[in-house]
């Protein structure tokens, strides 16, 4: 992955984030105005705006409790943060980041699990196919997440609607898409 | 019995800035080395490249050229020019060979007296090391070879 | 010109009747779409979630196969998706040296170069122009068009005049004889992106748009997301647990309804695919003014 | 060219006209002409190097007022540098050159010749760049040698000055004498501070035709002195010289944020 | 010969500690051209002074060097010395052997030594030195008021009590400015109409000001002391003379839905209108944009048939008034961003969701509601209202990146005005910092919190819209750790940001002052010349510098008329002579000037101009840069960038720096 090399150890999570995103966390002068945006504040155990007060102090616990926070993975990029942003902080990639490095650094928020499962079924059918197949898709999330039953209800009428096919679509050679992933998780 | 090396510095500052900033060094006793003489223009924007070129030539070892910081020149933008001259006369004289550690620019500010003092004793230190400015003096002889050198010697 | 079409992974699954909406309209319009060979999916939000540069790469990859079959400009109906390779594509023009590491990922050159075309400009360049000849029918009844966050925001990406208050859908609706409602639901996100994992939060979300929309006196919801669609409709069920009293106005696509004011049969355009029954709608086609 | 030369003269819309002339098999040399009979003296090719536009200074070419100037790309440029400089004002000029095309072109305004200038605009000449790239290779010391080696050849004969249409101030600096600014004498320190203050006045300004260099009968190449300063100022400040009529010089103007890495 | 004098003072000790003032004195002596030379106690005393006098009388001196203080401290005291004795104070130099040397040093010969180049080298300055005189400008004792707010109006009023003559242009059909439009001003909340139209109907009677409404400025030219400004006076359709101002005109104009710009737009005016009842002047123009007879062609026409003086004419044009000024003052004033530019807050279309400005109409007395709030959409009373600070201000995005500095006390004074006259309304105001510095303002805002119970919320807003009826305002709270809010308001007062003029940038232009980034007019210099421009003569007052409250503007306003008092204090306009002047000489060279004009650009007064030197059939000969003495300060930037030194500077001439060069590194012994 391209962030692993930024990780020479000393950076703070702040300087990892301004390197990599290219924004400048300084420039967030507090306003609140993302979190009164964002359609998620209510679920959410860290605000944006406190995501990137805790980034600009710097302190290392404050690290940890970002990238366990459930917050980072509830964002949906929707960008209404960033499109009011007095300060054009784009909030949605930041989030990218923080849920790329709490990933890595193995901090996921267990809440979180779920969304990381889902995240990751998606890419392997993704992997596999190089096309995304639903029922293929939520047969793996079912089976990651253990809980069988939420949704698959849906699945009959969802097939009878011709919603869901059950012979995947696939690109024309698979491996091509294997390949690329290979090459690019190392 | 050869005694130390004094280096001759020539300072062109501006009025309004780095000579008021060397009176305030005076008013307040901050103690500099003597090598510097201070030569008093309206503004850095008035400073002629050839009198650098003149003051070289006439035996000053180092020159200081100091004015107003950005922003602050009482004519508002005499050093913003002064800079972009100095810009192109460095690479200039660099392009010639000419040796530019000799020439220090800066910004010091009437309220700088202590900066001035320093400004002067670092310049001073780096043209003793750099020693007497025997290049440029030298350029006249080229056409002797060294033989004549010490012919004129004897 | 040639237009290019990249369907994505929904548009063959759960949005099916988007693409054979949009293919019926485009029919009866006389305009040829053409498939980009060998499409893959956009990564979606798993991939900007997970790994960065793979959610350049995937995208790339179908923008190289559309330079390969030389096509200038794509239309990207799915809104998600759009969004994937509106990004990729900023990337991969604005950086040289990202230029480079997809082509050596993907082992063919890509530039990005190709206009990408929201669902929106499509109709604006391409249908409107012919559009009134075709349009027979008048869908007289109150519709609330609902654009979400993907096809509004960034502005830089969506292109958007007004993107706090878009109009694009609604000039559609009204061209189809509807009247659009002024609501302040727009462009609010209804959490599709968590859709399978966290039904709960979507539901409630969805709930607040569904609530405004009806109690704004919409009789009917336009989208142009398969995401919005699905969420809108798939998970009406928990939608309604959320509000106080349920509601079963039916989510259309943009283009199912412009189908319908030219006068296209209901299956073709794929409206029997819905859980929320769309008969109302259908049944108010050349109904009196409202 | 000879006919079209002749035309001109004809029909008055040209009193004098600059040309170059054969001359026995050497390059071929300037040459004035006033009357259509004389046009057929006229040549034009790739040894036509002078830079005639120096001659617009002179005051037999002011009396003469319209003007005919044959003119490769460096002349067209000089003028254009001229012109923004305020200079020519009391002349009308038509141009007559030939594009890479070998045709014939005719510019009678000096708007026509702005467009053509920028749309033939000339790049640093290659023996020039190969040059500097080696003097800026070298040692600070060893450029110092070099330069000081040159410059003690220097006689002061002010050729360089002369054939130069930037310098056309009616007193030079070398001529004042309250103060005396430069010395008359040619010791090679002298002749540093005059090629320093010539380059000084010129850098932004020159437009590297090289005309310095060629005629220095020392043989020293002062042109690139010139040469380097306008690469330098195009880096630091952009723009070109002769490429526009209206006044782009870099001398004059600044930006706040100019940089100012090398100031204490 | 020159026959220079040095005089090397002690100082007391300050001089003579370090410095072996004789030695310096007796060497100086031996300088070449130096006739006299002296050293004594203290230069500066009275006898000091007498013995330089009687010095250069006895021996017939031509210049003098002092040696002692800078010259920042004493050059003027000599330089009369010099001139009590008969010789041109400008031959008088000083040496700074004080400051840059007696004090900086140790005792020492190397600081004795130093000294003695230092006089040395003012020594070959002065050889070098010419007469100067001061250069005199005549004055036309006049000034220009541009703008008729409460800025202009102030700076009139000084200017005109000093018995100077004001020309005040006012582009609005009436004077009063923003401040007639306001309700109550904090922190005193006294109401506005009631302190300003005194001061108008001043400025009306006033015999020293000749006021034009309904004008504004077409071009400027000339210099300090010397300006020539053409006015266009816009053509008002009805003649001043004749009307009475009795207002049966506006009363019967049939088009009577044009919006208010007064009131903001919350209420409508007729074709032919006065902007308010207390304009001045009280006499109607008409909006030929609006009115019939102008759009119809010739349609209607009641106002000339109902005036009974007779005094409309639909045929008047605007005519270009000249006049001669000696000083401007630049009072134009600002304007507000309106708050259709903020999509999420629905891009300015809920009538319920306004600006400040139109919140001060509300609240006005004199406003559309006679003073009463009600919200423009249905006229209810509001029960709730929410105010939104930075409302544009800071926020680079969508608005402008500075802080608008009077958003904060205005909208306290907003929510206390609302709480005073709805006392069971809630008020609720969202801020990122309140900015209360000035006399008893945080006092102010206080007062709004702890009286008036105002709820300040710190966080922005992210989305105002509309649900059954009420305004739902969806914000944050920071300091209850970022929790959102949503208050259900009937009516959101935006503090939306204070901008420069639209027009700013060509009045600018045509005054030749500078501006900054965001329009606003740029003072000479930040600190020390905030009410100067950098074009002599023309100062600044008010916001049309940058964002201002009342009591700022007002004393600003009387800094630029004291400016232009002094100024017209004397009959003549004296200035040190160091100015730049261009060399002239006989026949048939006149100048070794070749106009490039080159120098043209680096000046940052606009003190060189082209001059046209023709031969006696009036030929044009040459073209030459020609410094104008009034306008040159004397910075020598144009001299050092003229490549044949046709242009030198008095005082600091090319002669005179490379003689002390010269001198100072030439030791003779």
């Amino acid at each position: 992955m391209e962030n692993t090399e930024l990780h020479t150890g000393d950076k703070s999570l702040k300087q990892l984030v301004e390197k990599s995103v290219g924004v400048e966390i300084q420039t967030c002068y507090q306003c609140g105005k993302c979190t009164a945006g964002c359609p998620l504040n209510e679920e959410m155990d860290l605000m944006p705006n406190q995501i990137l007060r805790m980034l600009q102090a710097e302190y290392p616990g404050y690290e940890n409790e970002i990238l366990t926070s459930t917050s980072i993975w509830l964002c949906l990029a929707c960008d209404t943060c960033y499109s009011r942003c007095p300060q054009e902080v784009k909030l949605p990639h930041i989030m990218d980041f923080l849920r790329q490095e709490s990933v890595r650094q193995k901090l996921v928020n267990p809440k979180a699990k779920n969304i990381l499962r889902f995240h990751r079924a998606f890419l392997d059918e993704v992997e596999r196919n190089g096309k995304l197949n639903e029922l293929g898709l939520t047969i793996d999330y079912k089976l990651r997440s253990m809980d069988l039953f939420q949704d698959l209800q849906n699945a009959p009428s969802m097939l009878l609607k011709g919603k869901l096919g059950l012979i995947p679509h696939r690109v024309q050679n698979p491996d091509e898409i294997k390949k690329l992933f290979k090459k690019i998780n190392g | 019995m050869a005694e130390p090396f004094e280096p001759k510095i020539v300072a062109f500052v501006c009025n309004w800035c780095t000579y008021a900033g060397a009176d305030l060094a005076g008013t307040s006793r901050t103690k500099y080395e003597t090598n510097v003489r201070i030569i008093r223009f309206p503004c850095t924007g008035r400073i002629d490249f050839m009198l650098l070129i003149k003051a070289f030539q006439n035996g000053a070892d180092g020159i200081i050229v100091s004015g107003c910081h950005p922003n602050d020149c009482h004519y508002t933008s005499g050093n913003f020019h002064a800079r972009r001259r100095w810009i192109v006369f460095k690479s200039m004289l660099d392009f010639m060979g000419f040796p530019t550690e000799r020439i220090t620019f800066s910004w010091v500010s009437a309220a700088e007296g202590k900066k001035w003092a320093e400004l002067v004793n670092e310049t001073t230190d780096s043209v003793r090391a750099l020693g007497p400015f025997t290049e440029y003096k030298n350029l006249d002889f080229t056409t002797f070879n060294q033989m004549d050198h010490e012919a004129i010697a004897r | 010109m040639r237009i290019g079409y990249y369907p994505g992974c929904s548009l063959q699954g759960s949005g099916k009747e988007y693409s054979e909406s949009l293919f019926a309209v485009a029919e009866k319009c006389g305009i040829v779409l053409e498939e980009i060979n060998d499409w893959n999916c956009c990564g979606a939000s798993a991939a900007h979630s997970l790994n960065h540069d793979l959610s350049v790469a995937l995208p790339a990859r179908t923008l190289a196969l559309a330079e390969k079959q030389g096509l200038e400009q794509i239309l990207v109906p799915c809104a998600a998706c759009f969004g994937r390779l509106a990004t990729a594509q900023q990337e991969l023009v604005s950086s040289e040296p990202m230029r480079a590491k997809m082509s050596d990922y993907l082992e063919m050159p890509v530039k990005g170069t190709a206009r990408i075309l929201t669902v929106f400009e499509f109709l604006q360049e391409h249908i409107f122009p012919v559009a009134d000849q075709y349009i027979v029918n008048k869908l007289n009844h109150k519709t609330a068009c609902y654009y979400g966050c993907l096809l509004s925001r960034p502005k830089d990406l969506t292109r958007l005049e007004f993107p706090e208050d878009p109009m694009e859908m609604d000039a559609v609706m009204e061209m189809a004889g509807a009247t659009p409602i002024d609501w302040a639901f727009k462009t609010e996100c209804c959490g599709a992106g968590l859709s399978v994992s966290r039904t709960d939060i979507v539901a409630k979300l969805s709930a607040k748009i569904v609530e405004d929309a009806v109690s704004r006196g919409a009789e009917s919801i336009v989208v142009a997301c398969p995401m919005c669609q699905m969420n809108l409709d798939l998970r009406r069920k928990e939608i309604n647990k959320q509000m106080d009293k349920g509601s079963d106005i039916p989510v259309m696509f943009i283009t199912q309804a412009l189908g319908l004011s030219m006068g296209l049969s209901a299956d073709k355009l794929g409206l029997n695919r819905h859980f929320v029954s769309t008969g109302k709608v259908v049944s108010c086609v050349g109904r009196k003014e409202v | 060219m000879q006919d079209k030369a002749a035309e001109l003269l004809k029909n008055g819309t040209v009193n004098l006209l600059i040309g170059f002339s054969e001359d026995l098999g050497k390059r071929p040399v300037p040459c004035f002409i006033e009357t259509a009979e004389e046009a057929n003296i006229l040549v034009f090719n790739q040894e036509c190097k002078n830079n005639l536009s120096v001659y617009l200074h002179k005051k037999e070419v002011k009396d003469a007022v319209k003007i005919g100037l044959v003119s490769n790309i460096a002349t067209l440029r000089s003028v254009m540098q001229l012109l923004s400089e305020n200079q020519l004002w009391s002349l009308t000029i038509t141009y007559l050159t030939v594009n890479t095309a070998g045709e014939l072109v005719v510019l009678s305004s000096a708007e026509e010749l702005e467009a053509y200038v920028q749309a033939n605009f000339p790049t640093c000449r290659a023996e020039d760049k190969e040059m500097l790239d080696k003097l800026n290779a070298m040692t600070r010391a060893e450029r110092w040698a070099y330069w000081k080696d040159q410059l003690s050849e220097c006689v002061k004969c002010y050729a360089c000055r002369a054939v130069c249409p930037m310098c056309y101030c009616t007193v030079c600096t070398t001529e004042c004498n309250q103060p005396q600014w430069i010395k008359t004498s040619a010791e090679t320190s002298g002749n540093f501070e005059y090629h320093t203050m010539r380059a000084m006045h010129l850098g932004g300004r020159c437009i590297n035709c090289g005309e310095c260099g060629r005629i220095c009968p020392a043989g020293i190449p002062v042109h690139l002195l010139t040469a380097q300063m306008n690469l330098e100022i195009e880096q630091e400040f952009g723009g070109k010289t002769g490429w526009s009529l209206k006044s782009e010089y870099a001398m004059n103007s600044f930006k706040p944020g100019d940089k100012e890495n090398f100031i204490k | 010969m020159a026959r220079i004098g040095v005089f090397i003072c002690h100082c007391g000790e300050n001089i003579s500690a370090t410095i072996d003032v004789e030695k310096v004195a007796k060497l100086a002596g031996k300088l070449s051209g130096v006739a006299y030379s002296v050293d004594y106690k203290y230069m500066c005393s009275d006898p000091g002074q007498t013995l330089i006098v009687d010095a250069i009388k006895e021996h017939k001196l031509t210049g003098i060097v002092v040696g002692a203080c800078s010259p920042r401290m004493h050059e003027g005291t000599f330089r009369k010395a010099a001139e009590k004795a008969g010789i041109n104070p400008y031959f008088c130099e000083m040496a700074n052997i004080r400051e840059h040397c007696s004090w900086v040093h140790p005792k020492s010969d190397e600081t004795t030594r130093k000294a003695l180049d230092i006089v040395r080298t003012m020594v070959e300055k002065v050889k070098n030195n010419t007469a100067l005189f001061p250069i005199k400008v005549p004055i036309t004792k006049t000034a220009l008021v541009i703008g008729g707010g409460i800025a202009g109006i102030q700076a009139a009023l000084d200017i005109a009590n000093s018995g100077h003559q004001v020309i005040m242009v006012e582009k609005t059909p009436s004077i009063g400015g923003h401040m007639s439009q306001l309700s109550e001003t904090f922190p005193t909340l006294d109401c506005s109409q009631c302190i300003l139209t005194p001061r108008m109907v001043e400025v009306a009677q006033h015999p020293n000001i000749t006021l034009h409404t309904f004008a504004t400025v077409e071009s400027v030219t000339g210099f300090i002391g010397n300006f020539e400004v053409d006015i266009r006076l816009k053509a008002k359709s009805v003649d001043f003379e004749k009307c009475t101002g009795c207002g049966s005109c506006w009363q019967k104009c049939p088009s009577k839905k044009i919006p208010d710009e007064f009131n903001a737009g919350m209420s409508f005016r007729t074709a032919i209108y006065t902007p308010f009842p207390q304009a001045v002047p009280n006499k109607p123009v008409i909006d030929r944009a609006n009115c019939t007879w102008f759009t119809k062609g010739g349609k209607c026409g009641v106002c000339a048939k109902i005036c009974p003086t007779g005094a409309i004419d639909y045929n008047t044009e605007d005519t270009i008034l000249s006049v001669k000024v000696g000083s401007i003052v630049t009072a134009t004033g600002f304007d507000i961003k309106h708050s259709d530019f903020f999509p999420e807050y629905g891009y300015g279309k809920h009538p319920d969701i306004i600006d400040g400005l139109q919140f001060e109409r509300l609240a006005s007395a004199s406003g559309p509601t006679g003073g009463e709030i009600r919200r423009p959409s249905d006229g209810k009373e509001p029960e709730t209202v929410v105010f939104l600070a930075c409302a544009g201000s800071r926020d680079k995005a969508k608005g402008i990146e500075y802080c608008s500095k009077i958003c904060c006390m205005y909208t306290a004074k907003h929510a206390m005005l609302y709480k005073h006259k709805n006392h069971h309304g809630k008020a609720h105001v969202f801020y990122m910092d309140i900015r209360s510095a000035g006399k008893s303002y945080d006092e102010f805002v206080r007062r709004a919190i702890e009286e008036d119970d105002v709820n300040y919320i710190r966080g922005r807003v992210s989305k105002i819209y509309e649900k059954n009826g009420k305004l739902m305002v969806v914000g944050v709270d920071t300091l209850l750790g970022a929790k959102p809010v949503t208050i259900e308001a009937d009516m959101v007062v935006l503090a939306t940001a204070v901008v420069a003029n639209e027009d700013a940038e060509s009045v600018a232009q045509k005054l030749h002052i500078s501006y900054d980034k965001h329009k606003f007019f740029a003072e000479a210099h930040p600190k020390l010349k905030p009410v100067e421009t950098n074009t002599a003569g023309i100062t600044l007052a008010g916001a049309c510098q940058s964002a201002k409250d009342i009591p700022e503007t007002v004393a600003q306003a009387s800094a630029a008329a004291a400016k232009t008092i002094i100024l017209f204090s004397g009959s003549e306009l004296t200035r040190e002579p160091v100015v730049a002047t261009v060399n002239r000489s006989a026949a048939p060279v006149f100048t070794t000037c070749t106009g490039c004009f080159l120098c043209q650009e680096v000046c940052p007064y606009q003190a060189i101009e082209r001059e046209e030197i023709r031969d006696r059939a009036g030929n044009l000969l040459m073209n030459a840069a020609k410094v104008n003495a009034g306008l040159c300060q004397g910075c020598g930037t144009c001299v050092a960038m003229c490549r044949n030194k046709s242009i030198d500077l008095q005082g600091f001439s090319n002669q005179q720096m490379l003689s002390e060069v010269m001198g100072l590194l030439n030791e003779p012994f």
